[in-house]
C-alpha cells in the first residue's frame, strides 16, 4: 500500500467504523483515533519526504502512484507529493485532528455529523495527493458538498440561507472550474498525441497561447471563489458565522487552501503566458480583498464576522502572493496558506468555545473574560497576534516573505500594489486590537459571565497542538520554507520562461 | 372494382375518425370508433392479412371498444352531453394538427417508395402460427411471451387501480 | 577575542519570560521575581564584562572600533541574496545600548520587586518585563535591518502588555490600543523603507549596507520628486523610528502609555524603547549621511519641532507623568536633532552628542521616573496638586530626585550638562537657528523639571497620613541611578562612540555652554519664584498667555485631531461604508443573481400547467417543427 | 396489395387518421374521448405498418407482426387507462382532464 493512497483510505475506514457504533463516547473516540493515525501519517510522510529527497531523488514529485480509472477520457487516479503538498497535508492533518476535538460536544447527530465531518477531510486529502485534474477536481467536489449538509443541520443563526448561498456560490465557482479544467484538457496535448489529465505530462506542453485567455480566468476564478477572491467572497461571513466551529476551523483552515493551492498548481503553472497576461486584473481584485477585507472587519460586532473578514484579507493575501509570480512570493503565498489555516483554526475554535460558555459572539455583550477564563483568552491574544504579523509567530514569516518576493519586481506597478497590500497590515492590527480589548480586557460586563469557566482538556489539547504549530513555524521558518522552496523551482522556471 | 372499394372504405374511416373527436354525445363516439376500427380491419383484409384483420376485429372492435363503452357505463357518462370546447384551442389544435398533415403528407409525396421484392410472403395463420412461436432464426417467441407477461402485468394492474379502497 | 557569549545576554532574559509565563501560576510570587531580577543581574553583568571587553581589552584597531559579528544564523531565505539572518552585532553603539538596557532593567526589576509587592498579576509583570528586555537587547545587537524589524515589533508587542497591565482598567487598555496602533502605523512606514532599501541594495545586513553607503547612495535608481529610492527608503525608516520615539506628530501615544505601572514607564517609556528610533537612526547613519541631505534634515526638524512642542505641552500638565511623559519626548527630540545635523567623521559631533544623551538621558529619565514612582506609590495619585511638602517625608526621593531635575536643566556638573552641551555644538556649527530653538527648549526644560520638583517637595505645608519612605529595595536603585546621573558625564564618549568609530577632538565651548547654563539657571529661577510658595503667579501667567496655555494644556489638539481622523473617517467614513457595500451590494448582487433565477424559474414554472393537453400540443408542435427544420432546412 | 392503389393513397390515409387523432387528443376533455382518439392513432400506425410491410418487403412479416403485438399492447393499454379512469372518477368524481392538474409545478 502505498503512503499516498493511505490518506485517503484512513478516513474511509474511519468512516466505515464509525457506521457500526452507536454510542456517543465510542463515536468520539473512533473519530478521534483515525485522525490522530491521519496526524502521525502526516507526519511521517513529512520526514518520509525529506528522506526521499535526502537520498537524491529529485523528480518533480515522489511517491507517484498511478491506475487508469477511466479509459476513454484518460482519467486516472493518478498520486504523488512534492514539498507544497506535504505541508498542507501536514495542515490538513492537524486541523482535522484538532477539529474532531474542537466538536467533541456534538450531541445532536454526531455520528452523522463525525462522517460528514471525516469525509469533508477525505476530500481535502485527496485534493492535495492528486495529480490528475480530474480526480482533483472529483476529490474537490467531495470536500466542498459535505459542508451543505454541516452548516444546514448543524449550524447556527440563520444556518439554511447560510448553507445554501455557500453550496450555491462554491458550485459556481466549480463550474466556472469545470470548463476551465476541460479547456486545460482539451489542449493538454500537441495535435495528435492523447490527451491527457496529468499535470505533470500537461506541464511539458505549452497550451496555445489563445485556448490559455480563455481558460485562464475561468480556472482562476474557479479556485479565487473558494479562496474568497473579491467580489465573489460573500459567502464566506454567512457561511462562517453559521457554520458549527469544527466546520469553520476546516473550512477557514484548510478548504479555503484549496483555491490558493489550485490557483498556484493548475492555473498559474499550467497556462503561464495568460497569467503574465492577465495577473494584473486578478492583482487588482486581490489588492481590493486584502484592503477591502481587514476594513470590512473593522467594524462588525460578530466574532465569526470579523474573523471571516479577516479570512478574505488573508486569502487575498495568498493569491496576491501566487499573482506576483516569483519565488519569495510563492513561497511566502504557501506559508501564508499554513499560517492563515493554523491560526484561523485557532480563531474559530476559541470562538466556539467562548460563543458556547457566554451564548453570544456579539463583542458588544462580552467584556472582561480574561478574568475568568485566562487559558482562552491567552490563547485569543496569541491568535490575534499571529494574525497581526507578530514576529516569533507564523504570521509574520508568511507576510514578510509575500511582502519581500513582491517588492522584488521592477515595475511601479507591482511595488504599488504590494505597499497598498503591506498598509493592511495596519488595519488588522486596529480590528484584531479592537476585538482582544473588548471582550479580553476592562471590565466584566455581563454579571452572569462571571461564572464561566475556563477550558477543559479536550479543549486545551486542539489549542495546544495549534499553538505549537503557529510558534513553531514562526520560530523555525528555515526548514518548512527550504521544503517548500525547492519544490517551486518547476513552476517558477516554467514562468520565468514564459516571462523572458 | 378494388380501387371503388378502397375509396369506399377510406371515406368511411375518415368520416368516422371525424366524427369520434367531434360528436357531442360520448356514446356515440365509441359506436364511431367501432365503426372506423371495422374499417381498419377492411383494409388488412384487402392487403390480404386475414389474420391480422380477424384480430383486428376481435380485439380492437370486440375488446377494446366494449372496454371503453363499459367504462362510459361504469363512469354514468351514458347521456353525458360533452362540453363545448373553446374554439381558441379548436383553432390551434386543427392548425397543429394540419400543418403536420401537410408536413407529412408532403414528405409522402416527394418520396418515392420502391419495394424491394416481388416474392409474397405466406400469411396463412398456419405459418404465423409457426413464425410467432418459432424460437430459430426469424422468430418471434421472445416478443410473444413478453407480451404475454405484459398483458398478465396488465390485467393485475389494472385490478389494483381500479379497485376500491 | 570571541564573543559569542553576548548571544547569552539576549537569550537569559527570554529563558527568565519562559519561565514565568508558562510555569508563572506554579511558583510563587516572590521566587519569580528574585528569580527573573537575578537573570537580568547575569544579564547586566555580561554586558558590562563585554563592554570592559570590547572597549579596553580589545580596544581599537588602527584608531576605530571594529565592527564584530559574534553570532549569526540564517533564519529564513527569501531569496539567494536576501535573507534573514539572527545574530548578535558588536559595536559601540550596541555595547553602549546592552550597557543602558541591562542596567536600567535590572534597576527597574530591582525596584519593581518593592512596587508591585501584592500585585496580584506579579508573576505576569515579571514575565512581561522579561520579554520586553529581551526584545530590546535582541533589537540593538541585531545584525540586519529585518532582524531589527522583528524585534522592533516584539519590542512593540511587551509595550502593549505592560501598558495594558491593569486589564481590568478601560482607559490602560484603551492606551496601550493606542500604542501599539499608533507605532504599527508607524512600522508601516518602517517594513516598507526597508523593501525599499531590499529592493535597491539588495541586503539587509548592516555592515554591508554602511561600508558601502555611499556606492550604494550613488547606485540607487531615482525615485520621485527628485530624490533616490535609497533616500525615500531612509526617509519612510525614519517614520519608523520616529512612531516608535514618539517623535511629532507620532508622539500622542506616549503619554497616554503612562497608564502603565510606573517602573515600566521608566524602562520602557523613557530609557530604553522610545530611544529605540535614535538608535535605528544611529545604525543607519552612515546611509542617512550618504543620501540625500534631505533625510537628514527632517530628522533634524522632527527632532527640534518635537522638543519644542513637548516642553511647551510639559510645563501646563498635572500629571506628573504626564510631565516626565513630555520631558521624554522633547529629550528624545534633542537626540533626533542632534543625529540630524551632524556628519560623519570628523563632523561627527552630533552623532557623538545624541549617543551620549541617549546614554545620560536614560540614567536620569529613569532616576525621575523612579521617583515619580516612588512618589505615587506614597501618596496614591499622579496629580501635582494632590502633593507638596514631600521633602520632609521622603528624603531619599527627594535628593535623588532633585539630582535628575539639574542633571536634565543641564545645570554642570551633573551628567545633562555635557552631553546637552555637545548637542548645542552641533546644532550651531549646522544652523543656528536650531541653535536658538534647542536653547530655548533647554529653558523651558528646566523650567517645567522645577516645576515639578517644587510643586511635589515644597509649594505647601501638606499633610500626608501615609505618606512615608519607599522601602529599601526602590530606594537603592534610586541611589545608584542618582550616582549614575551625576557622573555620567564623564564617560569619555568621544573616544569610545563615535559615528565610525574613531576619535573625535571635543572640548567645552564656553561661548555655547554659558548661555546655555543661564537659560537653565533662570527657568530654575522663574520655578522658585512661580512654586516655591504658593503663590498666585502661576495663574496670572496662565491668564496673560491666554488661549496659548489653554492649546498646550490641550496637548495643541493633537489627539483630538487623531480621533477624528480614526473614529469619523476611517470607521465612520470608510469601514462602516464599505460593511454596508459588501452587505448591500456585493451581497446583494450575490444574493440577486439567486434572486433573478428564482424569480424567472417562477415565471416559467406556469409553463408547467399541470394541463395535459397543453404539453401535447407543444409536444406534437416541437416534433414537427423539428421534422420541418431537419426535412427541409438542414440536409 | 390493392389493385391500383399506390402506397401513398393508404398513407396518406393513415396519416390523416392519424393526424384527426392528434386533433381529438388535443381538444377532447373527456378522458374516455381523449382515449378514444389515441386508439384512432394507433390503429393509423397500425394500417402504415402493414402497408409499408405489404407494398414495400412484401417477403417478410415484420410489419405484420409489429401490428399484431402493437393491437396487444393497444389492449393491455385500454384496460390499464380504464382502470386508471375509474379510479379517477371514483377520486375527483370528474373525468374531465381539466381537473386531473395534481402533477402541477
Amino acid at each position: 500500500m502505498d503512503i499516498l493512497s493511505l490518506f485517503v483510505i484512513i478516513p474511509i475506514l474511519t468512516v466505515v467504523a464509525l457506521l457500526f457504533v452507536k454510542e456517543l463516547e465510542k463515536v468520539r473516540v473512533i473519530s478521534a483515533v483515525g485522525m490522530f493515525i491521519q496526524l502521525l501519517l502526516s507526519i511521517k510522510l513529512v520526514f518520509d519526504y525529506i528522506a526521499e529527497r535526502a537520498s537524491g531523488n529529485t523528480s518533480e514529485m515522489v511517491f507517484q502512484k498511478s491506475y487508469q480509472w477511466f479509459e476513454s477520457i484518460n482519467i486516472q487516479y493518478n498520486v504523488g507529493v512534492d514539498g507544497i503538498s506535504v505541508v498542507m497535508i501536514l495542515l490538513t492533518g492537524i486541523i482535522i485532528f484538532t477539529g474532531i476535538f474542537a466538536s467533541w460536544k456534538v450531541a445532536y447527530l454526531s455520528k452523522e455529523f463525525f462522517i460528514s465531518l471525516i469525509v469533508l477531510a477525505t476530500g481535502v486529502f485527496g485534493f492535495f495527493i492528486s495529480l490528475d485534474l480530474f480526480t482533483m477536481f472529483l476529490f474537490y467536489e467531495v470536500a466542498v458538498l459535505p459542508m451543505y449538509l454541516l452548516i444546514g443541520i448543524w449550524g447556527t443563526g440563520n444556518k439554511e440561507y447560510s448553507a445554501m448561498k455557500l453550496t450555491l456560490m462554491l458550485m459556481g465557482g466549480s463550474a466556472f472550474l469545470l470548463v476551465g479544467l476541460i479547456g486545460i484538457y482539451m489542449n493538454s496535448a500537441p495535435e495528435g498525441q492523447a490527451l491527457t489529465y496529468n499535470i505533470l505530462e500537461i506541464a511539458k506542453h505549452n497550451i496555445p497561447i489563445e485556448a490559455q485567455r480563455f481558460f485562464f480566468p475561468l480556472t482562476f476564478i474557479g479556485f479565487g471563489v473558494l479562496g474568497a477572491l473579491f467580489p465573489f467572497h460573500t459567502w464566506s461571513p454567512d457561511g462562517h458565522a453559521s457554520a458549527p466551529t469544527a466546520v469553520s476551523m476546516l473550512h477557514a483552515g484548510v478548504l479555503m487552501k484549496l483555491g490558493g493551492y489550485g490557483a498556484l498548481r493548475v492555473a498559474m503553472y499550467l497556462m503561464p503566458e495568460a497569467a503574465n497576461e492577465m495577473s494584473w486584473i486578478f492583482i487588482i481584485l486581490t489588492g481590493i480583498s486584502v484592503i477591502y477585507g481587514a476594513l470590512g472587519a473593522v467594524v462588525q460586532t460578530d466574532l465569526k464576522y470579523i474573523n471571516a473578514y479577516s479570512s478574505v484579507s488573508h486569502c487575498g493575501l495568498v493569491l496576491f502572493a501566487v499573482l506576483m509570480v516569483n519565488k519569495t512570493s510563492f513561497n511566502g503565498a504557501i506559508l501564508q496558506m499554513l499560517s492563515h489555516g493554523l491560526m484561523t483554526a485557532m480563531f474559530f475554535a476559541l470562538i466556539g468555545m467562548i460563543y458556547g460558555r457566554a451564548g453570544t459572539r456579539d463583542i458588544k455583550k462580552l467584556g472582561g473574560l480574561m478574568k475568568v477564563m485566562p487559558f482562552l483568552a491567552v490563547m485569543y491574544v496569541i491568535a490575534g497576534m499571529a494574525s497581526l504579523g507578530l514576529p516569533g509567530l507564523s504570521g509574520f514569516v508568511a507576510e514578510m516573505t509575500i511582502f519581500v518576493g513582491a517588492f522584488q519586481h521592477s515595475d511601479i506597478f507591482h511595488r504599488v500594489a504590494t505597499i497598498i497590500a503591506v498598509s493592511s497590515i495596519v488595519v488588522t492590527a486596529v480590528y484584531i486590537l479592537r476585538v482582544v480589548g473588548k471582550i479580553l480586557f476592562g471590565p466584566i460586563i455581563n454579571e452572569e459571565h462571571k461564572q464561566l469557566t475556563d477550558a477543559v482538556w479536550h479543549e486545551k489539547l486542539p489549542l495546544i497542538v495549534l499553538l505549537i504549530a503557529i510558534a513553531g513555524m514562526g520560530i523555525a521558518p528555515l526548514w518548512i520554507s527550504d521544503l517548500i522552496m525547492e519544490s517551486l523551482d518547476p513552476i517558477v522556471n516554467k514562468l520565468v520562461m514564459v516571462t523572458q | 372494382m378494388e380501387t371503388t372499394i378502397f375509396y369506399i372504405i377510406s371515406a368511411i374511416i375518415l368520416v368516422f375518425s371525424v366524427l369520434t373527436v367531434t360528436t357531442t354525445k360520448i356514446l356515440r363516439a365509441a359506436v364511431y370508433l367501432l365503426f372506423t376500427l371495422v374499417a381498419t380491419a377492411a383494409f388488412y383484409f384487402m392487403m390480404e392479412y386475414n389474420f391480422l384483420a380477424a384480430v383486428q376485429l376481435t380485439v380492437y372492435a370486440g375488446g377494446i371498444v366494449v372496454l371503453i363503452i363499459f367504462s362510459i357505463l361504469l363512469t354514468h357518462q351514458i347521456n353525458l352531453d360533452l362540453k363545448k370546447i373553446n374554439s381558441i384551442k379548436k383553432i390551434t389544435s386543427g392548425l397543429v394538427s394540419l400543418f403536420g398533415f401537410i408536413l407529412i403528407g408532403n414528405i409522402i409525396y416527394t418520396h418515392t417508395f420502391k419495394a424491394t421484392s416481388s416474392v409474397i410472403a405466406d400469411t396463412s395463420v398456419n405459418e404465423i402460427g409457426r413464425t410467432l412461436l418459432n424460437y430459430g432464426d426469424g422468430g418471434y417467441i421472445l416478443p410473444f411471451e413478453v407480451i404475454s407477461v405484459l398483458l398478465l402485468a396488465a390485467m393485475i394492474g389494472a385490478i389494483i387501480i381500479a379497485k376500491k379502497k | 577575542m570571541d564573543f559569542t557569549y553576548t548571544i547569552y545576554i539576549v537569550l537569559i532574559p527570554l529563558f527568565a519570560f519562559l519561565v514565568n509565563g508558562l510555569l508563572g501560576h506554579k511558583i510563587k510570587d516572590s521566587i519569580s521575581g528574585v528569580f527573573a531580577t537575578l537573570a537580568l543581574g547575569v544579564s547586566a553583568i555580561l554586558s558590562y564584562f563585554t563592554a570592559y571587553n570590547y572597549f579596553f581589552k580589545v580596544g581599537k584597531v588602527d584608531g576605530v572600533y571594529e565592527k564584530i559579528t559574534a553570532f549569526n544564523t540564517t533564519w529564513i531565505n527569501f531569496t539567494d541574496k536576501l535573507h534573514i539572518d539572527l545574530g548578535v552585532l558588536i559595536d559601540p553603539i550596541s555595547v553602549m545600548m546592552l550597557v543602558v538596557i541591562t542596567t536600567v532593567s535590572l534597576l527597574v526589576h530591582i525596584y519593581s520587586l518593592g512596587y508591585m509587592k501584592g500585585d496580584e498579576g506579579f508573576t505576569r509583570f515579571y514575565a512581561y518585563l522579561s520579554l520586553f528586555t529581551f526584545s530590546m537587547l535582541g533589537l540593538v545587537v541585531a545584525t540586519n535591518i529585518f532582524q531589527m524589524y522583528m524585534f522592533w515589533e516584539l519590542v512593540g508587542l511587551s509595550s502593549y502588555l505592560l501598558i495594558g497591565y491593569y486589564y481590568t482598567k478601560p482607559s490602560a487598555v484603551a492606551a496601550s490600543k493606542k500604542a501599539f496602533i499608533v507605532t504599527r502605523f508607524a512600522d508601516l512606514g518602517f517594513l516598507v523603507g526597508i523593501l525599499f532599501l531590499s529592493f535597491t541594495t539588495g541586503t539587509f545586513d548592516f555592515i554591508t549596507l554602511n561600508e558601502n553607503a555611499s556606492i550604494l547612495a550613488q547606485a540607487a535608481p531615482l525615485g520621485f520628486m527628485g530624490l533616490s529610492v535609497l533616500t525615500w527608503a531612509v526617509i519612510l525608516i525614519f517614520i519608523g523610528g520616529a512612531g516608535k520615539s514618539a517623535m511629532f506628530p507620532l508622539h500622542i501615544w506616549l503619554p497616554d502609555a503612562m497608564e502603565g505601572p510606573t517602573p515600566v514607564s521608566a524602562l520602557i517609556h523613557a530609557a530604553t524603547m522610545v530611544v529605540a528610533g535614535v538608535y535605528l537612526v544611529a545604525r543607519l547613519f552612515p546611509i542617512f549621511s550618504a543620501v540625500d541631505p534631505i533625510a537628514l534634515e527632517i530628522v533634524a526638524i522632527v527632532g527640534g519641532v518635537s522638543s519644542l512642542f513637548a516642553a511647551i505641552i510639559a510645563c501646563t500638565q498635572i500629571d506628573i507623568k504626564r510631565v516626565l511623559a513630555f520631558s521624554t519626548m522633547s529629550q528624545i527630540g534633542y537626540m533626533m536633532l542632534a543625529l540630524g545635523v551632524s556628519g560623519m567623521g570628523e563632523e561627527g559631533t552630533g552623532f557623538m552628542a545624541s549617543m551620549f544623551h541617549l546614554f545620560t538621558h536614560a540614567m536620569f529619565k529613569a532616576l525621575l521616573f523612579l521617583g515619580a514612582g516612588s512618589i505615587i506609590h506614597a501618596v496614591h495619585s499622579n496629580n501635582l496638586t494632590d502633593m507638596g511638602n514631600l521633602r520632609k517625608y521622603m528624603p531619599i526621593t527627594h535628593i535623588t530626585f532633585l539630582i535628575a531635575c539639574l542633571a536634565i536643566a543641564g545645570v554642570p556638573p551633573f551628567s545633562g550638562f555635557f552631553s546637552k552641551d555637545e548637542i548645542l555644538v552641533a546644532a550651531m556649527n549646522h544652523n543656528p537657528i536650531y541653535f536658538w530653538i534647542e536653547w530655548a527648549v533647554a529653558g523651558l526644560t528646566a523650567f517645567y523639571m522645577f516645576r515639578l520638583y517644587f510643586g511635589i517637595f515644597w509649594a505647601n505645608d501638606k499633610k500626608h497620613d501615609h505618606a512615608h519612605e519607599s522601602p529599601f529595595s526602590m530606594t537603592l536603585p534610586l541611589v545608584i541611578l542618582a550616582i549614575a546621573a551625576t557622573f555620567a558625564g564623564f564617560v569619555p564618549f568621544n573616544e569610545l562612540v563615535t559615528s565610525d568609530g574613531g576619535f573625535l577632538d571635543i572640548h567645552i565651548h564656553w561661548n555655547i555652554a554659558l548661555p546655555s547654563i543661564a537659560i537653565g539657571l533662570v527657568g530654575i529661577l522663574v520655578a522658585y519664584i512661580f512654586y516655591k510658595k504658593e503663590s498666585s503667579l502661576p495663574s496670572k501667567m496662565e491668564k496673560s498667555v491666554g488661549s496659548l496655555y489653554t492649546y498646550a494644556y490641550n496637548k495643541f489638539y493633537i489627539d483630538e485631531v487623531y480621533m477624528f481622523v480614526t473614529k469619523k473617517i476611517i470607521f465612520n467614513k470608510i469601514s462602516t461604508p464599505i460593511a454596508w457595500f459588501d452587505r448591500n451590494v456585493i451581497d446583494a448582487s450575490m444574493d440577486s443573481i439567486a434572486n433573478i433565477t428564482n424569480y424567472f424559474s417562477d415565471k416559467i414554472k406556469t409553463i408547467q400547467s399541470g394541463q395535459l393537453q397543453q404539453y401535447i400540443t407543444a409536444f406534437i408542435a416541437a416534433v414537427l417543427i423539428l421534422v420541418f427544420i431537419f426535412n427541409y432546412l438542414i440536409s | 396489395m390493392i389493385e391500383g392503389i399506390e402506397i401513398q393513397h393508404i398513407i396518406l390515409v393513415s396519416s390523416l387518421m392519424f393526424f384527426i387523432g392528434v386533433y381529438g387528443f388535443m381538444t377532447r376533455k373527456n378522458l374516455i374521448t381523449m382515449l378514444m382518439a389515441i386508439e384512432l392513432m394507433l390503429n393509423a400506425v397500425n394500417i402504415n405498418f402493414v402497408a409499408f410491410n405489404k407494398y414495400l418487403h412484401p417477403e417478410n412479416m415484420q410489419g405484420h407482426f409489429y401490428s399484431l403485438f402493437i393491437i396487444a399492447i393497444a389492449a393491455a393499454e385500454a384496460a390499464v387507462a380504464i382502470a386508471i379512469i375509474i379510479n379517477l372518477y371514483r377520486n375527483l368524481h370528474s373525468i374531465d382532464v381539466e381537473d386531473v392538474n395534481n402533477m402541477k409545478h
